[in-house]
C-alpha cells in the first residue's frame, strides 16, 4: 500500500495530462473534469501518506548500462517530502479549482488544464525523487510546464517572450545543476542521496571540489528559485494567468531550488565557502527585491518582488544553516503567497483584467471579503506576530542571528521593507475611494473564487503554531526548526520592523490617497516616494538585454558571416575555384595546332629522357 | 682494320631519326611532314641492319631477325604511305590546302 | 528476409521508374518496409550478441572474402527502425506535382532503400556501396524539385560527399591493408574479432584513423567539414531533407561504431600533436559543431536553414558520446542517433508544410501559427523540445548518457572540460529552438498565417509517429538499450 | 577445342569475305553486311569460350613463338570482339548521318566499307593481345593504327573528320617512328625480340644502364601515344572530336585496351632489370600522376559531349598507369596490377560503349554532340536517359557499378604502393569526375529540352543498350567471372608485382 501511495500521487496527473492531451482537448468540461479528479486523487493519498508518517522508498531502472551507469526513477518519502506533498497538493487543489471559475470564458481551457496536471506531475516528481538525475528530469518538465502556462495567451507578444526569458533563464540555471550532478557522480559513482550520503568522505576528500560542486548545484537552484542574478524571469512571468502566478511562481516551483538545497544540505554543509555564498546570494536577493517592490504599481508584480525576497530568505536560512527554518518558511509562504496572488486574481477578475493598484481604490467596500482575505494574507506574509510568516520568518533571523550578523541584518532590513511595501499595496489598492469606474463597481468574486481564500486564509493564520506545523513536519525535522537556541531580541527587533514598516507606509500613503489631485486625474501616478533606480529595478533587464546583444547576438552574428562567406565562400568555393581555373587552363594546352602537339611529344621525351638518366 | 664501327652506323641513324623529327616540327606541308616520317621509319631501319650485321650468332651468320623486321617496317610504311596520301589527297579536295596552319579547327 | 526488406523500396522504385503504379504503391511499400521492420524487430534475439538473420552467397572476389551478406545486430537494428520509421513519415510529406510523379516517389524510395541497404550489410563492400548508390537520387531530386539555389547546393552536396565517400574508401581499403594478408576480410563479423584480437599495432592505426574519420566526417559534416549540409537540407525537397539528415547522415556514425572504434581503438590515444592524443582532437573538432555551429544557428534567419544546422550542430554531441569511448557514451550516442533522426525528420515536415502554405520561411513574415495549424505547433513543438533534450524525449535519455559516459570515471580532463562545454551547447540549442518557435508559432497571427489549414487525416498519424517514438524511447530507453548494449559491449572490447 | 588463332582468322575471313561480297553486290541498301557481320561476330564471341588457352612454347623452331593464346589475351580478344560488335550497332544508328558526309550519288553508297574496316581492326586488336614478339607486335599494331586511320577520316565531306584523321596519321606515324625506334634499340641491346628472351638478356645485361632506359623511354612514348598518356595525349580529344562517333568509341575502347595489354607486356623485360627499376617506377609515376590530373581536369570545363568523354578517356588512362606505377610494392591486397588494369578496362569498355551508344543516338536526333543537346533529355526518352545515368555513374565511380571495383583495384594498388601522392591526386580527380560527369545528367533531368521530338531507339539498339546496363549493374556486384578469367594467368607482370 504505502509502496503505491507515491506512484499513485505522481502518475495521476499525468495520466490526466496526457489524456487530455490525446482525447480531451476538444471538451473544456471533460478536461477540467479530469484534471481535478487527478489533484483531488493526489491530495488524497498525500494526505494518506502524512498521516500514516512511514517512510517509503522504491524505484525502477531508467538506464541501466550494469556498472558502467545506473539511473532510476525512484520516490522517496520522509519527513521532508511529506511537508512538499501537502503544499504541492493542498495548494494545488485549491488552484484548480479557483481556476475553473478563473478560466471559465478562456478558448484554451483545456490546454490550461493540460498544462496544469502536467505541472502538478513534474512538480510532484521533484518533491518524491530519491535521486539527482530524476530530480534534473522533472526539474527541467516544471520548467516546460511553466513555460507552457506562462505563454497561456500565446498571441500576446509579451507573453510569449515572457514564456522564452523563464525557460532560458531557467536553462543557464539547469547547466549549473547538470555540471554539479556530473561533479557529483565522477567521484561518488553514484546520484542517489542515501548513495551520496554514504560515500560522502570521497567527495569531502577534496575540499575546493566538494565546494564547486556544491556551488554547480547551487546554481540549479538560483535557476529555479529566482536568485539574484537570474531572478529576472520571474516578474516577467506575471504574463501568465493569475491562478499560474499563484501555484507556480509563488508557492511550489519557486520553492523547489529551496527544497532541493534542502535535500542536498548534507553535501553543502562541510563546505563553509560554499554556503556562505548561499547565504550572501540569498541576502542581497531578499534586499534588492524588496527594494524593487517598494516601487511597482502592478499588483502582481509587487507580489512577485515579493515573492523573490522572500525566496531570498529562504536561501539565505539554507546558507545560515537553518534548512528547517527555510522549510517551514517555505511551508508557511506558500500558503499566505498563494491567499495574495489569488486575491489579487479575484481583484483583477472583478476589475476586468486592471492591474495597476493607483487605478483602484476603495475595495475594501465593494469587495469585502476578498479585502478581509487579502489582508490577513498580508498581515502573515509582513509579520504580523501571531500569525504564520512571523513564526518562520523569525526562526530564519533567529538562526542568522547566530551564524552572520549581516545576514541578519538584510533580513530584518527586508522583513521592515516587506510591511512597507504590502502596506502601500494595500492601502492604495483598498482604501480610500474607487479612482476610475472600474474600481467603482468591484464585486466579490464566485464561491469557486472566494472559498480557496477562505480556506488559504484559515492555513495562514494558523500554518505557524508548533502543534500545527509540527503534525505536519514530524518531530525529527521540526527539531530542526527551532535548532537554534532562542534569543528574545530577535522576535522583539522582528516585531519593530514589521511596526515601523506598517506604520510608515500608512503615515505616507493613507493621506496620499486622499489627495484630491489623484481624483483630478487619477491617471497620473502621485507617488509620495519615488526612486527611479528602484522603480527600474536597478536597470538589470537593460543591462542584461545590452549583454546578451553585445555578446551572444554579436558573436553568432559574426560567426554567421565567417562560417557563410570566408569557410563556406571562400575556402570550399575558392578549392573549387581553384581545380575549375586549373583545368581551363590545361585545356588551352590543346590550341590544335598539329606541329604544337608534335612539339609537345618532343618536350616531352626530352623531359622525361631528362629524368631518366639524372 | 675496319674503319666503320656500329656506333657510326648508330650515328648516321640517329641523325636521320633526328633530322625527320626536325623535318616534322618545322615544315608547314603535311606532305612533307609525311616524308620526313617515313625518313624516321628508315633510320631504324638502319640502325636495325647495323644490329643485325654485329649481332652475330654462333653458327658465324648474323641475326636475321631484324631484319625480317625491317621488311615489314618497309611493308608496314608503305602501307602508311598509301592511306596517308589518300587521306592528304581528300584533304586537299575538301579544303583546297595541305598546311598545318590550317587544321586548327579542333582544338580547346 | 532481410534481402526482401532491401528489395521491397528498390522494386517498387523501379516499378514506379518504368511507369506502373502511382503514389500509393510508395505508401504501400513504405508501410510494408515498417512492418517487416516491426517483424525482425520482435523475432530479433535480444540475449545474444552478435548478428542474425544472416544470409550469405558465394565470394564475389577471388582471393577476399568480399560477398553479399546481410545481417542485423541490435545496432543496426535500431537503425532499420529509425529508417523505416522516417520512409514512412517522409512518403506521406510527397508533393503533389503533375508531372513525373513517379521518378520523384521512386527516387526517395531508392534513397530509403540505400539507408537501408547500408545498414543491413554484413559486408564493408556493401555497407560502403548502398551509401553512395543513394548518393544519385539525391542529386537527382534536390537539383530538379529543390527550392531557393537549389541546383548549388544539389552541386555542393554531391561533389563533398563525393569526395568524402573516396577518402572513406582509401581509408578502408588501407584498414584491410593494415591487417596481415592472410586475415583479410570484408565480413564486418570477422573484421570486428579481428580488432577484438587487436591485430593493428597502436603505431599503424593512426593513419587509417585519419582517413576514416575524415571520411566518415565528411559525411556526417563534422566541423570544419559541414558546411554542405544546412543549404542542402534547406533547398532540398521535404522528404529528402527528412530521409537525408534524419537516416542516412547517421551512416557515417553507424560506420564510425562499427568499424574505427572496435578497430582502431589505441589510434584514440596517440599523440598527433604534442601530447594531445587523436581523441583530443577530435573533441576539438566537435565542440566545433557544438559552440561554433550553434551559435551560427542562432545567427539564422530562417527556419530551414535554422534546422539545418542544428541537425549538424547535434552531430556534436553524438561524437561526444564516441569520443568518450565508453559504454555510457557511446549507448548515448547510437539512441542519441536514433533521436536524432526522428527529432529532425519531424521538423523538417513541419517546415516543409510551412513553406507550402507560406512560400519562405523567414521568421521576421511568420507568427501565430498555433492559432491555425495547433496540430503542427504541437508536433513542431515536441520535436523541437526533443531535439533539444528535453526529459521524456529519447533525445534526453541519450545525451544524458552522453554526458554521463564524457565525466566516467577514467575519462581525461580535457575530455570532462570538453564535456562542460558541450553542455553548454544545451543553453545554445535551447535559444535557437525557443527563438524560432515563438517566431513561428506564437506571437500575433500574420494575415497569411492565420488562413493556414492544418494537417488532416492519416498525414496527422504520419506525423505523430515519430514525436511518439520519441516519447517511448524517452521513458523506456532501456527498451531500446537491450538492444543496443550486447552488440556495443562487443564492439568495445 | 579450338587454338586460340582460329578467332583471328575466323574474324579475318568474314572481313574479307564481306568485303568481296559488298564490292559484288549492287545493293545500295549496306545495312545487311553490318547485321551479318554482327551476327557472325557474336558466333565467333561465343565459340572463344571454347578455345583452349596455349600459351607460347620457346621451343626451338615452335612456329608459335611470336603469339600467346593465354588467358589473358583471351579476355581481350573477347573485349575486342565485343567491342566491335557494339560499334557495328551504333554504325547502324550513326548510318544517316554518316551518308550526310559521303561524296556519294545515292543514300547509303560508300558506307559499306564503314562496316566492314572494324573487323580488320578488331583482327588487329585480337592479335595484339597474344603478340609476344616485338615483331609480331609491331606487324599487329599497325594493322590496328592503319586501318584506324581510314575510320577517322572516313566521312569525307565533313572538315572535322578529315582533320581529325590527318592529325591521327601525322603523330600516329610519328609515335610508330619512335616505336620502332624503340625495337630497334631493344633488339640492338640483346640480340632478340621475344619478350621472354629479352627479359632474360637484359636481366644479365652488364654495364651502362642509359641505353636500356633509352630503349625502355622510346617504347613508353609510343605505346604511351596509344594509351593516351600525357604528354603524348594531345592528339586525343581533336580526333576524338573529329572522327564520326562509333569510331571514336572504337578508338576509346578497343585500341586503348589491346595497347594497355601490349604496354604491359613490353613493360615487363625492363621491369626485371633491378638497377633501372627505381627509375623507371618513378617516371611511370610522374607520367600517371600528370595524366590523372589532365585528363580529368581539362575535362571540366568541357561543353562538348564527346570531347568530354575524350578527356575522360584520358583520365580512365590515368588510373590505368597509376596502378601500373604501383607495380613492384610487394604483397598484393588485392590481385595483381595485371588483373586490376584488365577488369578496369573491361568495365571501361561496358560504360564507354554505353555513353557512346547513347551519344550516337542523341546526336543522330538532335543535329549535335553539345552538352547541350542532352537537355531534358528524360523528358525525350527516359530509357536513353536513364542508360546515361548508369553510363554516367559507372564512370564517376560510384558503387554497384562495374566501374567502381576498378577505381577499388586501382586505389587498394596505390594504397599499397603508399603512393601518397598519387591518392591525394586520385581524390581530386575523383572528385571532378563527380562534377563533370553529373554535369551530363544534370542536363537530362534539371533542364527543359532544347527540341521536345521523342526520341525512337531501333530495337537492336534496344537491346545492345540494355544488355550494357545490365552488365554494368551484374559486374558491379560480381565481378567475380572477369577477375578469375584474368586470374587463371595474369600476366606474367602481375607476378613481376611480387
Amino acid at each position: 500500500m504505502e509502496s503505491t501511495l507515491p506512484w499513485l500521487i505522481l502518475l495521476s496527473p499525468l495520466a490526466s495530462a496526457s489524456l487530455i492531451l490525446l482525447f480531451a482537448h476538444r471538451s473544456k468540461a471533460l478536461s477540467v473534469l479530469l484534471s481535478l479528479s487527478a489533484v483531488f486523487v493526489a491530495l488524497g493519498a498525500s494526505l494518506l501518506l502524512v498521516k500514516n508518517a512511514t517512510d517509503v522508498l522504491t524505484a525502477i531502472p531508467w538506464i541501466d548500462l550494469g556498472p558502467a551507469l545506473k539511473l532510476g526513477i525512484g520516490l522517496k518519502v520522509d519527513a521532508l517530502t511529506r511537508v512538499m506533498l501537502l503544499v504541492v497538493t493542498g495548494v494545488g487543489t485549491l488552484v484548480h479549482v479557483y481556476s475553473t471559475v478563473y478560466m471559465a470564458e478562456d478558448e484554451g481551457k483545456s490546454r490550461f488544464f493540460g498544462a496544469l496536471s502536467l505541472f502538478m506531475f513534474s512538480m510532484l516528481g521533484i518533491v518524491l525523487a530519491d535521486n539527482l538525475a530524476m530530480m534534473f528530469i522533472f526539474w527541467e518538465l516544471v520548467g516546460v510546464s511553466s513555460f507552457l502556462l506562462i505563454g497561456h495567451w500565446f498571441t500576446k507578444e509579451s507573453a510569449a517572450k515572457a514564456a522564452n526569458k523563464a525557460f532560458l533563464t531557467n536553462r543557464i540555471g539547469d547547466f549549473g545543476f547538470m555540471s554539479g550532478i556530473l561533479l557529483v557522480w565522477s567521484t561518488v559513482g553514484t546520484v542517489e542521496f542515501a548513495g551520496i550520503q554514504e560515500n560522502l568522505a570521497k567527495l569531502t576528500a577534496n575540499p575546493t571540489f566538494l565546494t564547486l560542486a556544491g556551488l554547480c548545484l547551487f546554481c540549479g537552484a538560483v535557476g529555479k528559485s529566482a536568485q539574484m542574478p537570474l531572478h529576472v524571469w520571474l516578474p516577467d512571468a506575471m504574463e501568465g494567468p493569475t491562478p499560474v502566478s499563484a501555484l507556480i511562481h509563488a508557492a511550489t516551483m519557486v520553492a523547489a531550488g529551496v527544497y532541493m538545497l534542502a535535500r542536498i544540505f548534507f553535501i553543502l554543509e562541510p563546505s563553509a565557502t560554499a554556503l556562505g555564498v548561499i547565504a550572501t546570494v540569498g541576502a542581497i536577493t531578499a534586499l534588492m527585491a524588496a527594494l524593487m517592490a517598494t516601487q511597482q504599481n502592478d499588483i502582481k508584480r509587487i507580489l512577485a518582488y515579493s515573492t523573490l525576497s522572500q525566496l531570498g530568505l529562504m536561501v539565505a536560512g539554507i546558507g545560515v544553516g537553518a534548512w528547517g527554518a527555510s522549510m517551514f518558511h517555505l511551508f508557511t509562504h506558500a500558503f499566505f503567497k498563494a491567499l495574495l496572488f489569488l486575491g489579487s486574481g479575484a481583484v483583477i477578475h472583478a476589475l476586468h483584467h486592471e492591474q495597476d493598484i493607483w487605478k483602484m481604490g476603495g475595495l475594501r467596500k465593494t469587495m469585502p471579503k476578498t479585502f478581509l482575505t487579502f489582508a490577513i494574507g498580508t498581515l502573515a506574509l509582513t509579520g504580523m506576530p501571531f500569525l504564520a510568516g512571523f513564526f518562520s520568518k523569525e526562526a530564519i533571523l533567529l538562526a542568522a542571528w547566530h551564524k552572520s550578523m549581516p545576514v541578519f541584518a538584510a533580513g530584518l532590513l527586508t522583513s521592515l521593507l516587506t510591511a512597507f511595501y504590502m502596506t502601500r499595496l494595500v492601502v492604495v489598492a483598498f482604501f480610500g475611494h474607487p479612482r476610475t469606474d472600474a474600481a467603482s463597481h468591484g464585486h466579490d468574486c464566485p464561491a469557486g473564487m472566494t472559498v480557496p481564500l477562505l480556506i488559504l486564509a484559515v492555513l495562514s493564520a494558523i500554518a505557524g503554531y508548533a502543534g500545527f506545523a509540527e503534525a505536519i513536519f514530524g518531530k525529527e525535522l521540526f527539531h530542526h526548526v527551532h535548532a537554534a537556541a532562542a534569543v528574545t531580541l530577535v522576535p522583539a527587533l522582528a516585531v519593530g520592523a514589521f511596526v515601523l514598516g506598517t506604520v510608515g507606509a500608512w503615515m505616507l500613503y493613507h493621506p496620499a490617497i486622499k489627495d484630491p489631485a489623484i481624483f483630478k486625474d487619477a491617471y497620473r501616478i502621485k507617488d509620495p516616494v519615488r526612486i527611479p533606480l528602484f522603480a527600474n529595478k536597478f536597470y538589470i533587464d537593460e543591462i542584461y538585454s545590452a549583454l546578451v546583444a553585445g555578446t551572444q547576438d554579436m558573436l553568432a552574428g559574426f560567426l554567421g558571416w565567417f562560417d557563410h562567406f570566408i569557410l563556406d565562400g571562400v575556402i570550399v568555393r575558392g578549392i573549387c575555384a581553384i581545380t575549375w581555373g586549373a583545368g581551363y587552363t590545361l585545356r588551352l594546352l590543346q590550341f590544335g595546332n598539329l606541329q604544337g602537339y608534335a612539339f609537345f611529344f618532343g618536350a616531352g621525351v626530352v623531359v622525361l629522357l631528362y629524368i631518366l638518366t639524372k | 682494320m675496319n674503319p666503320l664501327t656500329l656506333n657510326h652506323y648508330l650515328l648516321a641513324s640517329g641523325l636521320l631519326f633526328s633530322i625527320g623529327f626536325a623535318g616534322v616540327l618545322l615544315r608547314r606541308n603535311i606532305i612533307t611532314i609525311f616524308m620526313c616520317l617515313e625518313l624516321m621509319l628508315n633510320a631504324a631501319n638502319l640502325s636495325l641492319v647495323a644490329f643485325s650485321r654485329y649481332h652475330v650468332g654462333a653458327d658465324g651468320l648474323p641475326n636475321y631477325n631484324a631484319q625480317v623486321l625491317v621488311f615489314f617496317i618497309i611493308a608496314v610504311a608503305a602501307a602508311e604511305v598509301a592511306v596517308g596520301l589518300a587521306i592528304i589527297v581528300a584533304l586537299y579536295r575538301a579544303r583546297q590546302t595541305t598546311h598545318v596552319e590550317d587544321l586548327v579547327s579542333l582544338k580547346f | 528476409m532481410l534481402t526482401t526488406l532491401l528489395l521491397i523500396p528498390i522494386v517498387t522504385a523501379a516499378a514506379l521508374f518504368l511507369g506502373f503504379g502511382n503514389r500509393t504503391w510508395a505508401k504501400g511499400s513504405a508501410l510494408l518496409q515498417l512492418a517487416l521492420t516491426l517483424a525482425l524487430w520482435f523475432r530479433y534475439n535480444q540475449a545474444k550478441a552478435g548478428y542474425q538473420f544472416v544470409f550469405e552467397t558465394n565470394p564475389l572476389f577471388p582471393g577476399v572474402d568480399l560477398r553479399y551478406s546481410v545481417g542485423v545486430d541490435g545496432l543496426s537494428l535500431v537503425m532499420l527502425l529509425l529508417t523505416a520509421l522516417v520512409t514512412v513519415t517522409a512518403v506521406w510529406f510527397l508533393p503533389n506535382l503533375e508531372k513525373r510523379a513517379n521518378l520523384f516517389d521512386g527516387s526517395v524510395l531508392l534513397i530509403s532503400a540505400g539507408a537501408t541497404g547500408a545498414f543491413l550489410a554484413k559486408d564493408l563492400f556493401f555497407f560502403y556501396a548502398f551509401h553512395e548508390l543513394a548518393l544519385v537520387p539525391t542529386f537527382l531530386l534536390i537539383g530538379l524539385w529543390g527550392t531557393g539555389e537549389r541546383q548549388a547546393a544539389a552541386w555542393k552536396i554531391t561533389i563533398y560527399l563525393g569526395v568524402g565517400s573516396i577518402v572513406l574508401l582509401a581509408g578502408l581499403v588501407d584498414l584491410l591493408m593494415a591487417l596481415p594478408v592472410s586475415s583479410r576480410t570484408f565480413d564486418l563479423q570477422a573484421l570486428q574479432q579481428l580488432g577484438a584480437a587487436h591485430m593493428i599495432p597502436a603505431a599503424a592505426q593512426i593513419r587509417p584513423w585519419f582517413l576514416l574519420t575524415i571520411g566518415f566526417g565528411i559525411l556526417i559534416s563534422l566541423f570544419p567539414f559541414h558546411s554542405w549540409a544546412a543549404p542542402a537540407y534547406a533547398s532540398a525537397p521535404t522528404p529528402v531533407a527528412m530521409l537525408h539528415s534524419g537516416v542516412l547522415k547517421k551512416f557515417g556514425l553507424y560506420g564510425m561504431v562499427r568499424l574505427v572504434l572496435p578497430f582502431l581503438p589505441d589510434a584514440f590515444h596517440q599523440p598527433v600533436w604534442g601530447s594531445y592524443t587523436a581523441q583530443d582532437l577530435l573533441l576539438v573538432a566537435l565542440l566545433g559543431n557544438i559552440l561554433y555551429v550553434g551559435l551560427v544557428t542562432i545567427s539564422q534567419r530562417k527556419l530551414d536553414f535554422m534546422i539545418g544546422y542544428s541537425s549538424v550542430m547535434h552531430m556534436g554531441y553524438i561524437f561526444l558520446g564516441l569520443a568518450s569511448l565508453n559504454l555510457a557514451g557511446l549507448s548515448g550516442a547510437c539512441l542519441l542517433m536514433f533521436a536524432h533522426g526522428l527529432s529532425v525528420a519531424a521538423l523538417f515536415a513541419v517546415s516543409g508544410t510551412i513553406r507550402d502554405h507560406e512560400g519562405s520561411l523567414r521568421f521576421d513574415r511568420l507568427g501565430g501559427a498555433s492559432k491555425s495549424v495547433p496540430f503542427l505547433g504541437i508536433c513542431f513543438a515536441m520535436a523541437a523540445f526533443a531535439s533539444i533534450g528535453l526529459p521524456g524525449f529519447a533525445n534526453f535519455a541519450s545525451e544524458t548518457m552522453v554526458f554521463f559516459g564524457g565525466f566516467s570515471p577514467g575519462a581525461t580532463s580535457f575530455q570532462k572540460t570538453a564535456t562542460i562545454l558541450a553542455l553548454w551547447g544545451v543553453v545554445i540549442s535551447a535559444v535557437y529552438m525557443l527563438r524560432a518557435y515563438k517566431a513561428v508559432f506564437l506571437g500575433q497571427p500574420t494575415a497569411t498565417s492565420a488562413k493556414w489549414t492544418d494537417l488532416a487525416g492519416s498525414a496527422r498519424f504520419a506525423l505523430a509517429l515519430l514525436p511518439l517514438t520519441l516519447l517511448l524511447g524517452g521513458v523506456f530507453p532501456r527498451y531500446f538499450l537491450g538492444y543496443l548494449k550486447p552488440t556495443l559491449e562487443a564492439a568495445l572490447r | 577445342m579450338f587454338p586460340p588463332i582460329s578467332l583471328e582468322i575466323l574474324v579475318l575471313a568474314l572481313g574479307f569475305i564481306l568485303l568481296l561480297a559488298e564490292s559484288f553486290s549492287n545493293s545500295t541498301n549496306k545495312r545487311g553486311l553490318a547485321h551479318i557481320a554482327i551476327f557472325c561476330l557474336g558466333w565467333i564471341f561465343a565459340i572463344s569460350f571454347f578455345t583452349a588457352s596455349a600459351p607460347a612454347t620457346l621451343a626451338p623452331g615452335s612456329y608459335w613463338n611470336f603469339y600467346s593464346g593465354d588467358g589473358v589475351s583471351l579476355v581481350f580478344k573477347r573485349i575486342a570482339l565485343l567491342t566491335t560488335i557494339a560499334v557495328l550497332v551504333l554504325a547502324l544508328d550513326y548510318e544517316s548521318t554518316l551518308a550526310k558526309l559521303l561524296p556519294s550519288a545515292h543514300k547509303g553508297a560508300g558506307t559499306g566499307e564503314f562496316y566492314i574496316l572494324p573487323l580488320f581492326t578488331c583482327t588487329g586488336l585480337m592479335l595484339m593481345a597474344s603478340a609476344v614478339d616485338l615483331v609480331m607486335a609491331f606487324a599487329a599494331l599497325e594493322l590496328v593504327t592503319i586501318s584506324f586511320y581510314v575510320l577517322v577520316a572516313y566521312a569525307r565531306r565533313s572538315h572535322a573528320s578529315l582533320e581529325a584523321g590527318v592529325k591521327y596519321l601525322i603523330l600516329g606515324a610519328l609515335s610508330t617512328g619512335f616505336i620502332v625506334y624503340g625495337i630497334t634499340w631493344i633488339f640492338g641491346l640483346t640480340g632478340e625480340t621475344h619478350f621472354t628472351k629479352v627479359a632474360e638478356k637484359l636481366a644479365h645485361l652488364r654495364g651502362d644502364d642509359t641505353a636500356i632506359l633509352f630503349a625502355f623511354l622510346l617504347v613508353l612514348v609510343g605505346l604511351g601515344f596509344k594509351v593516351a598518356a600525357v604528354p603524348f595525349q594531345s592528339w586525343v580529344p581533336d580526333v576524338y572530336e573529329g572522327a564520326p562517333t562509333p569510331v571514336t568509341a572504337f578508338l576509346s575502347v578497343g585500341s586503348k585496351a589491346a595497347s594497355f595489354l601490349l604496354f604491359l607486356r613490353v613493360l615487363e623485360p625492363f621491369l626485371g632489370v633491378e638497377s633501372i627499376l627505381p627509375k623507371v617506377l618513378q617516371v611511370l609515376a610522374i607520367v600517371a600522376g600528370a595524366t590523372l590530373i589532365f585528363g580529368n581536369l581539362a575535362a571540366l570545363p568541357q561543353n562538348s559531349l564527346k570531347r568530354l568523354l575524350a578527356y575522360s578517356s584520358i583520365g580512365h588512362a590515368g588510373y590505368l598507369l597509376t596502378a601500373i606505377a604501383c607495380i613492384g610494392a610487394g604483397g598484393s591486397l588485392l590481385l595483381g596490377v595485371g588483373t586490376t588494369v584488365g577488369y578496369y578496362l573491361f568495365a571501361y569498355m561496358l560504360m564507354t560503349l554505353l555513353a557512346f551508344a547513347v551519344l550516337t543516338l542523341v546526336s543522330v536526333n538532335s543535329k549535335g554532340e553539345e552538352i547541350q543537346h542532352f537537355n531534358g533529355l528524360s523528358k525525350r526518352s527516359p530509357f536513353l536517359a536513364f542508360a546515361m545515368v548508369v553510363a554516367m555513374s559507372s564512370l564517376a565511380g560510384v558503387p554497384l557499378t562495374a566501374g567502381f571495383y576498378g577505381k577499388f583495384l586501382v586505389f587498394a594498388q596505390i594504397i599499397q604502393a603508399h603512393q601518397w601522392g598519387l591518392l591525394a591526386l586520385g581524390v581530386i580527380t575523383v572528385g571532378a569526375g563527380f562534377y563533370y560527369y553529373f554535369r551530363v545528367v544534370a542536363a537530362m533531368y534539371w533542364h527543359d529540352p532544347l527540341e521536345t521530338t521523342p526520341i525512337t531507339v531501333a530495337p537492336l539498339s534496344k537491346i545492345t543498350i540494355s544488355l550494357l546496363i545490365a552488365s554494368i549493374f551484374y559486374f558491379g556486384i560480381n565481378p567475380n567471372p572477369v577477375l578469375s578469367a584474368l586470374r587463371t594467368s595474369a600476366p606474367s607482370v602481375a607476378a613481376a608485382a611480387h
